[in-house]
């Protein structure tokens, strides 16, 4: 275990700007590129989902 | 000045239709950028001293690419004989789809050239000034660019025509705005530089719009 | 009413007509005849200012068109050889966008309308681009069915139009004469029309 | 069309490769979480300080996983469009279109950590190093791939033109690593040079390999999820997509 | 063969008509490296250093320039609907097209460039090392941005789409060749450089025509 | 002799015909009706080789013109709504090269007779951009009578011809059939040829 605190562990060892800029926007982007994902298949449900209704509208 | 405002939105809405045509202008900037350095070598010192005049002439060719399309669909399909026998002034129109181009190329440019002069190891009192200047300076590309590609409207080989037209006409936004910057790094100040560039552009905001107009009809004669 | 006195046009070496009067008044149209190169476009085009006589005048309602300038303009619609429609816009933008232009605001549901009158029903979302040749033209054609002007100037409009399309615009253009308004035409097919008179070139 | 080849290909067709995607993804989720948090675990408790970087090198768990895999995505995807041209298969062209977006993403991620790192260990942000110009034209291709793809409406020729580019970059990345790190070993006087990390420990090793196998999961995860979207949009209006559970308004 | 010839012949004819294309391509590339001077500054040491980088980063922008024009007005008209159909094989056609893109933009290129190099205070023997990395180098651009301007054929916002693709694959191109000046300049011979850059062309001649027919016939489906 | 069996047509997400049959043989000519946009251009195109059916097979002498390829091309001769011809050269040129990329050589005074058969005399040496709407389509019409293929497929001939220019093209047309040629037209004006079928969209 390298690390004495937790307050030591944030500062890594005065790098802390570079590592966490780092780790953060690559923890970031990997999480937002999957719900991006998730949107685009939602909206292309709901428009689906959407024309069905109509068609059952329209064949009533 | 609704008129203006109708031709703004126009414009962008048919930018963000051809989505790819806004994000490759910006594309082709950063790689031009970034070709120097490949055809040059990668010394540093080096580097940093031709950052300014790089990135500026990079700008002013990302410009001028997209000016030959500023008129020409609008040419092409007729759409141009309309605005003109419209009956609002051709010069406000013609002064909103300048400002629609500077919005879609100017200004990504301006906010793109940090990053940019980043990779040329610039500073940052440097990086703002390179900002500042290009402010002051994309605006002045699309107003004189819009002469030029209004002169060359429908005339065989205008595009590269109309890079020969503006390219000189360029010449002293290149020189004001890359020796702001440099004389900025060499600790002479770039207020003056800044200033001139400012007279010029308020010069063409004056100038350019009725000379456009002027061009347009003579190309729909 | 418009009227033209004079007027020749010089193309290259070449005289195309001279000495032409013209005169288009209230619910009257105007057949303009002639072969392939004749120059009918080449007159239409000087009707509509976009290129200037070599000799004569074209006068609106008593005033020469170049004194009025922006009244001639509002008053007068002219529609050529060239779509003038967006290929990356839907028909209903392209509509609403040129309307804009001509400084009115179009509101949808009277797009639409236009639309769907030219049977364009299903495509109005639908990039132009993607559009048949007849099509396009009658996205362009919907304009006269939205801005009102006193004068249509039209090049060939029947070019590429359908046989029901075709009795729609003709259609369309008896309403605007009843209506007291005017029209200029080329087309190389015989046109029943009430009030028509043929200029030969 | 007897090849069984082909057959497999046909059977691979987006129908039934939607379900079965839909069935996979959490398994390739929970196999990113558990490698990254294994990975993360070591990188940062267990790994010891580098004695010459001190803990900026740290940057390297996540740095070097992102440049292994904007590379390899781009083979990958290349390789689809290929399948995609060669046998018509219209599941190929859609994976590479799917694969597209996270490629320029891990591409980016590996620029993006890599001048964060250099500022304090070369003191720049950037330098025209062979591997860094390399990664940015990696990255450049990547964009011209999905902006090539984006500005064609319609999705077989899209599919098509995408797949010529990819094959074309495919032959030219080799020649442009190459010709870069030519150009910049030859020249002499580059002022700083990678400071090649010190012959690395078992841990760090493992670290990286963890971290590099997370990375990977979540690309195939994604671009699984990512494949399941394009299919709907391009399909929207089969008679499968129609009878879908999730559109017939079963499951919601 | 004969179809090469009268395809070659027909593109020439076309440029000679449009003769202002052609010149302008050329005012192109003289104005771009003129004003690397203006934004740089005039030091003539630092400027005879990226003397070869920014002659071949000219040299490309302007080849790029032309790359739009190298199909599309065939496709706007129909002509290569009717290429498509034609008996010849549309490869041998591509050939000839892309040989008299090369006629007409490259050749002038390397016929000019000995007088910029001067310009920019380099020795004769560098000026021969240039102009012959040149005569291996703008066949080859014309070859890869053949491929471009086919992908980008008929495509929204095509004419900055297509450098987005070209620019990077011109990449190795523009390494070796002003490389070659540089280490000539340096006195460390341009052999290996040269070389490798015949290769690439021999390599380009055999797959862009290929890759650029596969192209067209993508776009005109 | 063309026969086309089951062809289908998709675009975007709309079918615009489906198990379409067609069948031409020597003398007879097929007349392609349809409103606008119902498929006329679409279904040329397919016939043409310049777009691949969504479905069924297209087939020349028997077999299948995937297959034939250049044999076909070599027989076929297509002309679309697109000009086809160089703006910036004249009409002599134009026919000249087009001539050279078919692959064969045409002398100055073939060309020149076939211009002046279609009514461009004077006009030989005026770039085409100087034409009219009409000349230019003429222009490409004179391919016609210069390239020898047995099967010609015309979208749309007649658009923007005058009275004069159609009756000639009907003639050509006539004499193409008589020796034996086959054609397939698209026009929303009705033909008067013999041995014509129509096919409905
Ligand atoms: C923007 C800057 C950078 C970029 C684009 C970049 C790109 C890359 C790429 C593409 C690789 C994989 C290469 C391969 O496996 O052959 C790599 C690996 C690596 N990079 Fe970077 N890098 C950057 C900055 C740095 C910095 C600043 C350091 C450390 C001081 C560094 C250290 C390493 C190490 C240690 C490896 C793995 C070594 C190996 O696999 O041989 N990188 N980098
Ligand atoms: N520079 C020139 N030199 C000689 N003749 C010219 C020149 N420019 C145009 N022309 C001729 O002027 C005429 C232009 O005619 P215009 O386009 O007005 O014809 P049109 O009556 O509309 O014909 P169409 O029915 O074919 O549309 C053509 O005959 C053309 O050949
Ligand atoms: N992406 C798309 N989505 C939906 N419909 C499309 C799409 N692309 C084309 N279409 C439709 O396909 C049809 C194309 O028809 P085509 O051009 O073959 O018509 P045509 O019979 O030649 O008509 P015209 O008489 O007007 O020339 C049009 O109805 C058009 O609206
Ligand atoms: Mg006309
Ligand atoms: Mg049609």
């Amino acid at each position: 275990m390298n690390w004495g605190s937790p307050a030591e562990f944030f500062a890594m060892g005065g790098y802390a700007q570079y590592v966490w800029s780092s780790f953060g926007v690559c923890a970031a982007l990997m999480i937002l590129e999957p719900i991006l994902v998730r949107k685009r298949q939602s909206s292309i449900l709901r428009v689906l989902r959407r024309e069905r209704q109509a068609e059952r509208l329209d064949s009533q | 000045m609704s008129a203006i405002i109708a031709i703004i939105r126009r414009d962008l809405l048919l930018a963000m239709r051809r989505k790819s045509e806004v994000l490759t202008a910006l594309f082709f900037f950063i790689i031009v950028v970034s070709l120097f350095p490949l055809g040059i070598g990668p010394e540093s010192a080096l580097l940093r001293k031709i950052a300014p005049g790089v990135i500026w002439v990079a700008a002013l060719l990302a410009t001028m690419l997209g000016l030959a399309r500023l008129f020409a669909p609008d040419h092409a399909d007729g759409t141009l004989e309309q605005m003109v026998l419209s009956p609002t002034p051709l010069g406000l129109l013609v002064t909103g789809k300048i400002v629609a181009h500077w919005i879609t190329t100017g200004l990504p440019l301006v906010l793109l050239a940090p990053v940019l002069g980043i990779q040329f190891d610039l500073d940052t009192g440097a990086l703002g000034i390179l900002v500042l200047a290009l402010l002051l300076g994309t605006p002045l590309l699309s107003l004189i660019g819009a002469i030029g590609a209004a002169l060359t409207l429908g005339v065989r080989g205008g595009g590269v025509l109309l890079s020969l037209l503006v390219l000189p006409l360029y010449v002293p936004a290149l020189i004001f705005g890359a020796g702001a910057v440099e004389s900025h790094i060499s600790g002479l100040g770039a207020g003056g530089h800044l200033s001139l560039l400012a007279a010029l552009l308020a010069l063409a905001v004056f100038f350019a719009p009725w000379a456009t107009t002027a061009a347009l009809r003579i190309a729909l004669e | 009413m418009l009227t033209a006195t004079g007027l020749s046009c010089v193309r290259g070496e070449r005289r195309l007509f001279a000495g032409l009067d013209l005169a288009v008044g209230p619910g009257e149209w105007l057949h303009v005849q002639g072969e392939n190169g004749a120059g009918k476009t080449s007159l239409l085009r000087i009707l509509a200012t976009l290129s200037p006589p070599a000799e004569g005048e074209v006068r609106w309602q008593g005033e020469p068109v170049e004194v009025l300038a922006e009244d001639y303009r509002r008053a007068m619609l002219f529609l050529g050889h060239h779509g003038a429609v967006k290929e990356e816009l839907t028909p209903l933008e392209n509509l609403t966008l040129a309307a804009q232009l001509d400084g009115f605001e179009l509101d949808e549901a009277t797009a639409l309308q236009a639309l769907v009158r030219f049977g364009l029903r299903g495509r109005e979302d639908l990039a132009v681009r993607f559009l048949s040749a007849g099509q396009k033209r009658r996205v362009l054609l919907a304009r006269l069915a939205v801005r009102k002007a006193a004068l249509w100037i039209l090049d060939e409009p029947f070019t590429a139009l359908d046989v029901k399309a075709v009795a729609m615009l003709s259609g369309l253009i008896e309403e605007h004469l009843a209506a007291g308004g005017m029209a200029i035409l080329t087309s190389h097919q015989s046109m029943p029309l009430p009030n028509g008179r043929v200029l030969k070139i | 069309m007897n090849n069984p080849i082909i057959q497999w290909f046909k059977y691979g067709s987006p129908q039934s490769f939607y379900p079965l995607a839909g069935k996979m993804i959490p398994w390739f989720w929970t196999l990113a979480v558990a490698f990254g948090l294994a990975g993360l675990w070591i990188s940062f408790f267990v790994a010891p300080t580098d004695f010459q970087q001190g803990e900026g090198y740290r940057i390297i768990f996540i740095h070097v996983p992102a440049a292994w895999m904007s590379m390899f995505l781009y083979i990958v995807m290349a390789f689809w469009a290929g399948i995609g041209l060669a046998l018509n298969t219209r599941l190929s062209g859609m994976m590479a279109q799917a694969i597209a977006p996270t490629g320029a993403l891990m591409a980016f991620l590996s620029l993006w950590t890599g001048a964060i790192w250099g500022k304090p260990m070369w003191g720049a942000w950037w330098v025209w190093d062979a591997r860094l110009t390399s990664a940015l034209i990696l990255f450049f291709l990547y964009i011209g791939f999905i902006a090539l793809q984006a500005a064609i409406d319609d999705p077989r020729r899209a599919d098509k033109a995408g797949a010529i580019l990819a094959l074309v970059g495919v032959v030219n990345v080799p020649i442009i690593y190459f010709s870069v790190k030519w150009w910049n070993t030859l020249h002499q006087g580059a002022s700083v040079s990678l400071t090649r990390a010190p012959s690395m420990a078992t841990t760090m090793l493992w670290g990286m390999l963890l971290m590099a196998l997370a990375f990977w999961m979540y690309s195939i995860a994604v671009s699984l999820m990512r494949v399941r979207a394009i299919i709907l949009e391009r399909e929207a209006h089969t008679e499968w997509v129609k009878n879908l559970p999730e559109i017939q308004g079963k499951s919601s």
